[in-house]
């Protein structure tokens, strides 16, 4: 049931009609009001000409994750108009361009048909072809104030910022606002039963993709290094990062402080980061499943030789290509072990723009720290969508942790240097940097090799370098990030996440919480798990495991590697596309307890 | 092997180069490779040609693939960092590697199967890019670590040591090359150390990537009558185009040097090199004509050799990057980050 | 202890130097005396030059598995004589060339060290430099002969039809022989305490090693097509097909009824099996290790698009290039989850050349009747040593199954074709194969399809092809080798291996049993595991999961998708090249028994 | 798209080929490309080409990569089986696919990005192999699909739409082409539909590869001021070296077909091709001069557009594989297995 700042509008379109300005002009008045938005964009994997959904939910209570429900829809998309139709919760109200009527195809007795005649009012009013087609996104922007009492002068105040240095543009913009609102207001029932009510929800937030905040934690780590090959949707990340750049990085002289190569593909994009890893700078690349498919060799030279990368896997809907503009967590599995032979890698996982942002730098930090290639794996709804975050802060004080690498002073001064020994005991040897000094040289190569650095083929000497790596694992799980735990008072069960199931899981544990089931929470944030992930499992007799993928990816990792059992972990998955709903985490949690209890 | 230590006592006797290093201090691990093979013989020519640059050892970065070429990065100058990486993929790592530090000289060692076949793509795409290295494939036309099958270099019509007759075309890395945007392609032969040496230093002095193929007859699978890549084939199909000499910074060239006709080329990095043609036809400074005569050569089944396509000048990868003299490796922390300050300003417009 | 036909003789000797025919020579001899024998090559990772040992171990009870121990050493490579007198048993006789003597060397009181001066010997008989080198192996065969009663014979008549057609090389061979024998009987104690004795243990087996067996496999199951990229220790699988191949299947023409590429990568080798597969042809590549990591991508297209493939990954130690002439089955985690997304394949597990044999032809029938990929792993060890093996049989009644194809007839009176519709409630949908009739046609993609073929980005029909991709794995299960089972009365524990583990678990087996201790025994054969696998693990409290990997993978396996518990399953690994030996089991199974106790 | 079902009734007005097939029946799924887009173009004219040499539409195989170029396949011939692999490696599946069935016509679409970057390792051994199929390159000088990126076969010096230059050297596929050995090369314009077509049907009849680059210009992201493969800046730069006619079989070429030198190529799968030179300068037939004539009008900043090079005649890969009549796909099993006699017979040698 939508109330006041609760209710979901969703937008039905055409990809390449340009409404993206009025979509996000709709979720940022509702922001300045101040009331918690989430956005979220279901684009195809085509540029022109096919359905575009946009999404926008506004919740009081904060809750940022998909509601699962429609309670108004915009429908300018008249292929789409029996789907948007059908998928309106009973009581909502539809929205078309009533410029061509269309009673017949439109009909649905539980639900409000509005007809605007946008088409004709921007005809009427625009000569220039473009933005006839432009303006009727802006005017649909006008009647939804109209309809839910959203602040104008917001909305022009919105527009003035956007098109500061665009005049023609911002007075179409104005005029295109005043045609919705004035018809509205003038031939539809204003306001709706709910509406938009100024409050003071988001306060010091920010609104802000995953992937731009990734992107600026590249930035602030110190990453001068970027190499990828193009993939949706991840391509955004190097976007943001090479402008950021440009701006931050760019030298009196014009000089780059930074370099960014678009690799032939993802093979030579992996390469170039450890060659540029090797060589003692902070590299990444961000990818998506495809590229960790093609990156797998690659990433177990790195795990072998330890040399330290930074990947992003914005993962997107597989096996294969799949939907490449949906989403979906189903890269867990083949991150953690990517590559043949006994290999495995540091995995770090942010559920928010700001833990994207974060978890960038503290991936450069582990990977110079443990000499490994470190995924942080995000996916297509946090990374490009547009999310109400905690603002992001910085700390001046931060030093990047280059972990133990020798530098010329101290090579000066030693004998010899070896690779691959195990001076402190917490698995993680010394390395040098090329050019440094003549005695710290050493040869780096994924064929079998001693602590030393030598090449062999002698099967003691080639375990011993196996098994220091597995110590250097357990070290691995005692440095990652710690999971985020919230117990409940009379919790019988748990419940455990990663990931964007985060914000689903946090609103679907209210819920179950005013239905009187109470259950503690544990988010991961990273692999290896570490002791306070096998606490909680051991602590809690049934485990709801939810994520975003078919074959319970992270469930099988708990059962695993931190101790996990099968009867005590109950899968709870979504794996059509679209992002998690808390209502079927709700659901499915309630299933489960009523089969419990009949059996 | 690598690790086998051995005695370093340089003999007073040896030679001494610019930074007072010997020949010794060049060398690497011992070969592990078979006796004969023309690889050696490669780094032989090598450690001599960095040995009369004196570049310091350890300002240079080896690099390479998968094959018993791909080794000799092993096998010279012990005190380098070497990157010995996967089958194909050295041209990437180069790359990476390059791009954050422009002032080591790389050098890449390849085969004909690791940049050929599986590598052909990064091959080609780190001569487009012209990161600033020099890259040699020890070109046997087989795959030799993996016991003799034909490479993508093996001739059409040669045949394998068990009588197999090659039937697929032959990929030439040096058309291919000049095809691919490179501005420095020559061939040398592993018998032909005279030839060998100038190249390699000229290569070493190019600015930008110098790729040279240098024949090196696989003694064990590929040296066998029949074979277009045995030392006798090379010996008597090379066909050299001209001589070429690696004339440094300080040193003037005297007419008399030249005969034949010469024709100079200034390097970027100091120093420049002296052709002299033995084809008259011959026009290394031409692209269009290099590409026109080696198609026709190959057609011969002539193998031309010597420096075939320069053309100085033409901006490097780190150029093209616009990259500062500090190698972005080296940059400290406090250029890169742009503080809290910044930060908070920039999210003022995100809300 | 040595005794009568149970023994270990290692060789050592130098990459390059002709010893392979010896080797066999002496194999090959204990063979036709009707003694169980294994043969194992551990070769370096290049061409001459570097060290290489060959065993020979004879069992009367027919134990194939490595021994671990060295009764007598050939040390013909003084580069490794330390090494090897250090690895002889207690009590047992090193044989060296002694031409140059080493007695500072050679030094170890509690063995025999026998010198021959087999150099001189063949400088004086020979005048080729290269008979020379090669004959010294000969000679130390002689040698062996005398000492330990070998039939000269059987000897004298394999050399004869070794060399049929080189009479020279044949005469030479029988002086060295003598060589070595008469001396041999003239200045040593023969024979030892223990020799070889006449029996008739082999029966009608024959020897062969596992990647000719598998091509062979290929042959007879209608393969016929074949892509690969050369790759120690899968190369040979091809070289054999492609001799069979101009054996049996070469026109009276000329023209060929096969073809086999080599392809310029393995990304190529599995894309041109994969269109070779979805033209109807059963196709197949061998690889190792760091082929399946760049195959991972067309993996998973192969598994969401549904075109049979059979793989070869014959396995070597990693991660990374890591040793490639050792043996390992550390592909086990990355095979079964290749690719990104949910993606999921079929394994098969020999464990003998028969097994090899049989597997791939089971493999051809699986991919087709599941239409997906199947990967066989076989490993190192199995793929490229001479193992003594129960005789090939074939059925002549054998048919492919061709699994699931429309053919032109049956097109023709249909209306209209899917792709993807679940006909027969198994999850496996019908094909038809290009240019057989217009109706068949459909569009083969990795990218989001619905049941009919076409190209969707809808949430439900998408899940809806990815639920039925599951149920036709769980049907997998069904139609896939079932595991061996060995029960032992009074068993309370259980032993479950994979693969090359088996034939040490059978020895591991018996000595268990001999000292009182029964265990049940589960050779697994493929993955999903199916209701029998479960049911073992249901019925067993505790038991040993003999691997020869690091990570304990078949473990991870069967805890992730066959409920095997954590706490039930003993890790046995092995994973340092060198094939496992009964003994190592033995000790774990052991020590673990006493842990229990103690606990 | 490509699901949604159109209304099959054949016009009886339409033309019909020698099938009784119209062009309805070369017709595939609906495009979702956008309005404008230069590969839509290529579609009609391979549709025209299809039709008028009277394929049968079941008896091709359509592969593409992944791209905006590579969804072509489902805008035509829905009766053809199409195989839309991943991204860069379509060459691969095509030589698998035609190693076990030479009978079908292998149409392979691919992209600038498809081909060049990702893929081009594949596409210049799938040219090498000589494999029978068309193949075309849908080349916009962008990533389509990814919005925007310039591709490998972006010009020096051209700019991004939002004004970034491309400062990469290009790769030129048909000079890459030739210089891999491909037999038959061309070059067309998706704006010159007289010019297409004919290149179309001639590259379907040749037998081997066929490779043509058709420039197909991205109205989204390439069609601005300042591309190099917009539909402005092509139709300027275009240089034609010649006009090509396809003749079928059974046409006797008329003296007075020829203006300007004519040069005939008799084609292996019957009919043949009329060159007709504009640029006397060039011979079609010398891969040397070929060469040579591409390097220099590229470095002019000049299109060559037309047939660059043809030779019939060469081996192609189901010849080389020595492979017979009937398809491996259709051998009986009776054919292939050599049953337990045979079996036992070899392990005879094995005791
Ligand atoms: C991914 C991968 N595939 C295959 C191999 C096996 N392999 C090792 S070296 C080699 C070929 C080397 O040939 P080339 O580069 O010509 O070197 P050469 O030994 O002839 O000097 C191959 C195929 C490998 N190491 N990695
Ligand atoms: C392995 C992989 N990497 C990246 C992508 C993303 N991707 C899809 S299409 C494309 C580029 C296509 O460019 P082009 O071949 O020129 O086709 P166009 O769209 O321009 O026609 C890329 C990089 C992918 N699908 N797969
Ligand atoms: S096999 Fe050939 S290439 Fe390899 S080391 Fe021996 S001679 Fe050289
Ligand atoms: S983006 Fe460009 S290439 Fe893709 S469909 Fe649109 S115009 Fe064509
Ligand atoms: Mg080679
Ligand atoms: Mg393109």
């Amino acid at each position: 049931m939508p109330a006041d700042n609760d209710f979901t509008i969703r937008i039905a379109n055409v990809n390449g009609t340009g409404s993206a300005s009025a979509n996000s002009l709709l979720m940022k008045t509702l922001f300045r009001m101040g009331i918690p938005v989430a956005g979220k964009n279901y684009f195809p994997s085509n540029i022109q000409g096919l359905p575009t959904w946009y999404e926008v939910r506004a919740s009081h209570r904060g809750y940022l994750a998909r509601s699962g429900s429609v309670d108004i829809a915009v429908a300018m998309n008249a292929e789409t108009y029996q789907r948007d139709l059908r998928e309106l919760t009973s009581g909502g109200y539809l929205l078309y361009d009533s410029t061509w009527p269309r009673r017949e195809v439109l009909r649905r007795e539980d639900v409000h048909i509005l007809g605007v005649p946008l088409a004709r009012m921007c005809n009427e009013n625009f000569d220039n072809a473009r933005a006839r087609i432009l303006m009727k996104n802006i005017a649909y922007v006008g009647v939804l104030a109209a309809l839910l009492e959203l602040d104008l002068d917001i909305i022009r105040e919105l527009l003035r910022q956007t098109f500061a240095r665009k005049k023609p543009l911002l007075e179409a913009n104005q005029i295109a606002i005043g045609l919705g609102y004035d018809y509205a207001r003038e031939h539809l029932h204003c306001p709706l039963p709910f509406t938009a009510r100024s409050m003071d929800g988001p306060g010091s937030q920010i609104i802000i993709d995953g992937n731009t905040a990734a992107a600026l934690g590249c930035v602030y780590a110190g990453a001068t290094f970027g190499a990828w090959y193009p993939i949706t949707p991840s391509t955004s990340l190097m976007d943001a990062f090479r402008s950021f750049c440009s701006r931050f990085r760019t030298a009196e002289d014009e000089t780059r402080n930074y370099c960014v190569i678009q690799a032939e593909d993802e093979l030579a994009a992996i390469g170039m980061v450890l060659g540029a890893g090797w060589n003692g700078a902070r590299a990444f690349t961000p990818t998506s499943g495809p590229g960790i498919s093609l990156m797998s060799e690659f990433l177990g030279y790195g795990y072998y030789a330890e040399i330290p990368a930074v990947l992003f896997d914005v993962q997107r809907v597989g096996p294969s290509t799949g939907m490449p503009t949906r989403t979906q967590q189903g890269d867990i599995l083949s991150c953690a072990y990517a590559s043949h032979g006994d290999t495995r890698h540091v995995l770090l996982f942010p559920s928010t723009p700001r833990e994207c942002f974060e978890m960038a730098a503290t991936a450069f930090d582990l990977a110079e720290r443990l000499q490994t290639p470190v995924i942080v794996l995000s996916d297509l709804d946090l990374g490009m969508n547009d999310w109400m975050s905690e603002e992001l802060t910085w700390d001046d004080e931060y030093r990047p942790d280059r972990g133990k690498v020798l530098r010329a002073e101290q090579l000066e001064d030693m004998e010899a240097f070896y690779r691959y020994l195990d001076v402190d005991g917490d698995g993680v040897p010394y390395r040098t940097l090329p050019g440094e000094h003549p005695t710290g040289a050493f040869f780096t190569r994924g064929s079998g090799h001693n602590m030393h650095g030598g090449y062999t083929e002698n099967a003691g000497e080639y375990q011993e370098v196996l098994d220091r790596l597995r110590r250097k694992w357990d070290h691995a799980a005692t440095i990652v990030p710690r999971p985020e735990i919230r117990t409940a008072p009379g919790a019988q069960a748990g419940m455990i996440t990663l990931g964007t199931g985060h914000s689903a899981c946090r609103e679907a544990l209210d819920t179950l919480a005013g239905r009187g089931v109470a259950l503690d929470y544990m988010k991961i944030n990273a692999f290896p798990f570490g002791a306070e992930v096998e606490t909680f499992l051991k602590d809690h007799k049934r485990i709801y495991v939810v994520e975003q993928n078919r074959d319970a990816q992270l469930r099988t990792l708990l059962i695993n590697e931190a101790g996990g059992r099968a009867e005590q972990l109950v899968e709870v998955l979504h794996y059509n596309g679209m992002p998690i709903p808390a209502t079927s985490i709700v659901s499915a949690v309630e299933a489960d307890m009523l089969r419990d209890r009949a059996a | 092997m690598s690790y086998i230590a051995r005695p370093k006592v340089s003999h007073p006797a040896l030679a001494r180069n610019e930074l007072g290093l010997t020949m010794r201090d060049y060398e690497g691990g011992m070969s592990t490779l078979c006796a004969g093979c023309g690889h050696d013989s490669i780094t032989g020519a090598l450690i001599q040609a960095v040995f009369e640059l004196s570049i310091p050892p350890h300002r240079m970065g080896k690099l390479s693939g998968i094959g018993c070429s791909s080794k000799t990065p092993a096998y010279f100058a012990a005190s380098s960092h070497g990157f010995n990486s996967v089958h194909g993929r050295m041209p990437s790592v180069s790359t990476g590697a390059a791009a954050v530090n422009g002032r080591l000289q790389y050098i890449g060692i390849s085969g004909d199967g690791d940049s050929l076949s599986i590598g052909v793509g990064q091959f080609v795409h780190a001569m487009r890019r012209n990161l600033n290295m020099l890259y040699l494939i020890e070109d046997n036309g087989v795959y030799g670590l993996t016991k003799g099958q034909f490479s993508a270099s093996a001739d059409t019509g040669s045949t394998a040591k068990r009588g197999e007759v090659n039937e697929q075309q032959a990929i030439d890395p040096c058309l291919l090359a000049i095809a691919s945007g490179c501005g420095f392609v020559a061939r040398g032969f592993s018998g032909d150390r005279t030839q060998l040496v100038p190249l390699l230093k000229a290569g070493l002095s190019h600015r930008g990537f110098a790729m040279i193929d240098v024949i090196s007859p696989c003694v064990t699978f590929n040296d066998h009558e029949g074979s277009t890549k045995s030392y006798r084939f090379t010996r008597e199909n090379a066909y050299p185009i001209g001589h070429t000499d690696f004339i440094p910074p300080e040193v003037e060239i005297k007419a008399e040097l030249g005969v034949g006709e010469a024709q100079q080329v200034q390097l970027h990095g100091g120093g420049s090199i002296l052709l002299r043609k033995l084809d008259h036809e011959y026009d290394a400074s031409d692209r269009s004509a290099a590409l026109a005569y080696l198609s026709r050569r190959q057609g011969n089944g002539e193998v031309a050799t010597g420096l075939l396509f320069v053309e100085e000048g033409g901006a490097d990868m780190h150029e093209l990057a616009r990259l500062g003299e500090t190698p972005l490796a080296d940059l400290p922390y406090e250029r890169l980050c742009p503080g809290s300050g910044a930060l908070a300003d920039l999210q003022d417009r995100l809300r």
